[in-house]
C-alpha cells in the first residue's frame, strides 16, 4: 500500500487532523480531543491505539485503558457532555484493567481477561480493516466522478426497460410519507372534561338566591356529574366562582379554618362588608 | 502532451457530453495551440466505419449510432416516465397490504382511487388482480406481481422492510418516537381466503395468497 | 452477417447506452450462434488505447471513459456525492459483509447506525434490501446493487480490494452481535441462507406471489 494511500486512510480516520500528522501535541493537549469528532467509544479507543504506533496486533491494552481512562477524565473535567456509551466503556475498561493486573482467577463461566483484551483487540483491528477498505474504496475511480458513462445515450431497443421507472427507494420512501401522514392525521386531542368558570358564576347566582342562610360550598356542586375530572374541574371553578361573587360584593365567605369547609350565603344589599377571605 | 493524447482527451469529451460540442469548447480542454480541427477530423475518420461515427452537426460534434445501424435504435423514443405521487402510494400500500381491495386502498390512503392509477400500475405489470374477496359484492382484490418483485430485487413481498426498519434506516424521520405505536405494522386480517379468479369454492381454501 | 458487422452492432449498442449491457442481451439482437464473449474481447482490444474503453462490470459490459484521464475530465463535470464519514464505512461494511443486519453494522461500527445513513445509501441506489436473515425476529439484511458496482468499477463484490485479507483475518466471520466470547471453540454457526421465500415449507402462508 503506497503512502498516499495511507494518508488517505489516516486523514479519513483521524477526527483531529494532528492526530495524524503524528506526536507534536504534547500529551496533554491530546486528551483534549473535540469529542464530537469522533462516533462513540469504540472509535475512540481505535484514534488512541493509533498512536501507539504499532501493529493493531500488538497494542498495550494496558496502556489503551489507561489513555482512555484519561481521555474520559479529560473530557469530564473539561464538562463535555459525554454520552452514556462512554462512561459504560470507561467502566468495563476499568474492570478489564484490574482483571488483567490480578492473578488469574479459575472461573469457566467468565471470559479470562486475556479473552476480553483479545475480543476488544479484534474489533478495533476489524473497524479498522474496514476503515481502510472504505478509504480505498472512495479513493477509487468512481463513475460519474472519474469515469463517465455515455453522457447522450440513445434508445436503443435492447434495453427492456419498464415503460415507468421506479427505485426501491422511491417505494418506501412513498410508503413512509403515507405512514408519517397517517401518524399526523391521527393526533386526537381529547376534549379536557371542564366546568368552566362561566358556568359556575352563572351556576352560583342562581342558587346564591336560593340559600340565604350559610351554605356549604359542596352543596352548590352539580349533583349529576360522574366523571372524576369533571368534578375536580367544578369544585375548582365553583371556587373560583365563590370569589368572583364575593369581589362584586354579592356573596359573603366564611371558612373556619385552613382546608375546612367553606360557607356561602349572599350578601343583603345593605350589609356591611364581613367577608373572610382564606 | 503529444498528438494521440489529444485525441483521446477529445474522444473521451465527446463520449461523456450529454450535448453536442464545439470545437472551441473542446480547445479549452486541450493544450493552447492544439489544432482541434485536425483532431476531430482524424477521430471522425477513425470512426468512419464503426457503429458509432462523429460526426458534425451545426458547426458542433457529437457521436452518433451509425446510420445504417439505425434499426437499432428504437422506433419512438420511448422515454421511461414517472409514475405519480398518488400511482406510486397505491403501489407501495398494495404490496404491504396485499390482497387488498379498491375500496381498502382508498381507505388506507383516505382519498379516492381512480381507476386511471390501478390500470397505469397494471400496464406497468406490476399490479394484478388476485382473487375476490368473500364479503357481499366479491369485490376484486389486488397483488404484485412478480415483475414487481424483479423491479426492486426482492425475493417475496415479505422482504419488504416493515416499519420499524423503515424508521431505523430513517424513512419515517419526522414521526415522533412517541407515536411510533400508532404505526404499528397492520395486523394480519383474521378473514376467510379470498376467492380465487376462477371462483372455483372447492379449491379456494389452498389458495391463500398472503 | 459476417463478423465484423456483428462488431458493429455491439459496438453501436453498447456506445449508445449508459448503463452496463449483457452479453445476453447482446446476443440477443445478432444471429443464432454468434460468439458474443469473442467479439466483446475484440472490441475491448480496439478501444484499449482510446479516450473510451470497454469494460466488464458488474457481470456486464459498458464504454467508459478512460480512467487515466479521470484527472482531465473532472474540472469538466465535477459532482461528487459528498458521504458522511458514517456514511462511507457503512457502505463498506455492507460490501464486504453483505448480506449483513443493521445490528451487524452496529456491533463493528460500535455505534446505532444514525438516520438518514441508510437511507442515503438507497437513495443512490448503492445499498438496498436483499432479504431476510432466518433467525430470531428475521431481521433484514442489506446489500449492494448494481449501480454501487457500476460506480466503483467492479465487476463483482468478489472483486472488492483487500476481500480476501480480511477474509483471512477473520474479519468478516458471522458477527454475531449476541456472541461475547469470539475466542471459544464454538463453532461459527452455520450461516443460515437469508431468506429467499420460495423453499419454504409453510407454502400457503410463504407463497410467493407469481
Amino acid at each position: 500500500m503506497n503512502d498516499k494511500v495511507d494518508s488517505d486512510i489516516d486523514s479519513f480516520e483521524m477526527p483531529d487532523p494532528r492526530l495524524s500528522r503524528g506526536e507534536d501535541i504534547d500529551d496533554e493537549e491530546r486528551l483534549i480531543v473535540d469529542i464530537e469528532g469522533f462516533e462513540g467509544p469504540l472509535d475512540v479507543l481505535l484514534a488512541l491505539s493509533r498512536t501507539q504506533k504499532v501493529d493493531l496486533k500488538q497494542i498495550s491494552i494496558l496502556e489503551l485503558v489507561k489513555q482512555y481512562l484519561e481521555f474520559v477524565t479529560e473530557a469530564r473535567a473539561l464538562r463535555l457532555e459525554l454520552a452514556a456509551d462512554y462512561l459504560v466503556m470507561a467502566a468495563w475498561l476499568a474492570y478489564l484493567k484490574s482483571k488483567l493486573l490480578l492473578p488469574e482467577e479459575e472461573n469457566d463461566d467468565e471470559l479470562s481477561a486475556e479473552e476480553m483484551a483479545a475480543r476488544l483487540t479484534y474489533q478495533l483491528e476489524r473497524l479498522g480493516a474496514i476503515r481502510e477498505r472504505a478509504a480505498i474504496l472512495m479513493s477509487r475511480n468512481q463513475m460519474g466522478r472519474d469515469m463517465f458513462a455515455r453522457g447522450a445515450p440513445e434508445a436503443v431497443i435492447i434495453k427492456q426497460h419498464h415503460t415507468y421507472d421506479l427505485s426501491m427507494y422511491e417505494l418506501l420512501k412513498a410508503y413512509a410519507q403515507h405512514k408519517t401522514r397517517e401518524a399526523v392525521a391521527d393526533i386526537r386531542i381529547r376534549k379536557k372534561a371542564v366546568f368552566t368558570l362561566d358556568q359556575a358564576i352563572e351556576r352560583l347566582s342562581g342558587m346564591l338566591g336560593l340559600a340565604l342562610d350559610w351554605t356549604s360550598l359542596e352543596q352548590f356542586l352539580p349533583d349529576d356529574l360522574i366523571d372524576p375530572q369533571l368534578i375536580k374541574s367544578a369544585k375548582a371553578s365553583m371556587f373560583s366562582a365563590t370569589l368572583e361573587l364575593a369581589k362584586v360584593g354579592k356573596a359573603d365567605l366564611v371558612q373556619k379554618q385552613a382546608f375546612g369547609p367553606m360557607f356561602i350565603r349572599a350578601r343583603a344589599q345593605d350589609n356591611k362588608k364581613t367577608e373572610d377571605d382564606n | 502532451m503529444d498528438n494521440q493524447e489529444q485525441l483521446r482527451i477529445c474522444e473521451a469529451l465527446l463520449f461523456a457530453s450529454d450535448r453536442p460540442l464545439s470545437s472551441i469548447a473542446l480547445a479549452e480542454q486541450l493544450p493552447e495551440g492544439s489544432d482541434v480541427e485536425a483532431i476531430l477530423l482524424e477521430l471522425q475518420k477513425k470512426y468512419q466505419d464503426s457503429g458509432v461515427n462523429l460526426v458534425e452537426v451545426a458547426g458542433k460534434w457529437m457521436f452518433q449510432t451509425a446510420s445504417d445501424l439505425a434499426f437499432l435504435l428504437r422506433k419512438e423514443q420511448e422515454k421511461e416516465r414517472k409514475l405519480s405521487r398518488a400511482a406510486v402510494e397505491t403501489l407501495a400500500i398494495i404490496a404491504y397490504h396485499q390482497p387488498v381491495t379498491r375500496a381498502e386502498i382508498e381507505d388506507i390512503r383516505g382519498v379516492g382511487v381512480s381507476k386511471g392509477t390501478l390500470d397505469v400500475l397494471m400496464e406497468a405489470v406490476w399490479v394484478r388482480p388476485v382473487g375476490r374477496r368473500r364479503t357481499p359484492g366479491r369485490p376484486m382484490t389486488y397483488g404484485t406481481t412478480e415483475d414487481f418483485l424483479v423491479q426492486f430485487g426482492l425475493n417475496s413481498v415479505k422482504d419488504l422492510p416493515g416499519l420499524a426498519e423503515l424508521k431505523a434506516a430513517g424513512f419515517l424521520d419526522n414521526v415522533n418516537t412517541a407515536r411510533l405505536n400508532l404505526l404499528s405494522d397492520e395486523e394480519p386480517k383474521e378473514e376467510q381466503p379470498d376467492l380465487p379468479m376462477d371462483d372455483d369454492e372447492s379449491s379456494s381454501e389452498e389458495q391463500v395468497i398472503s
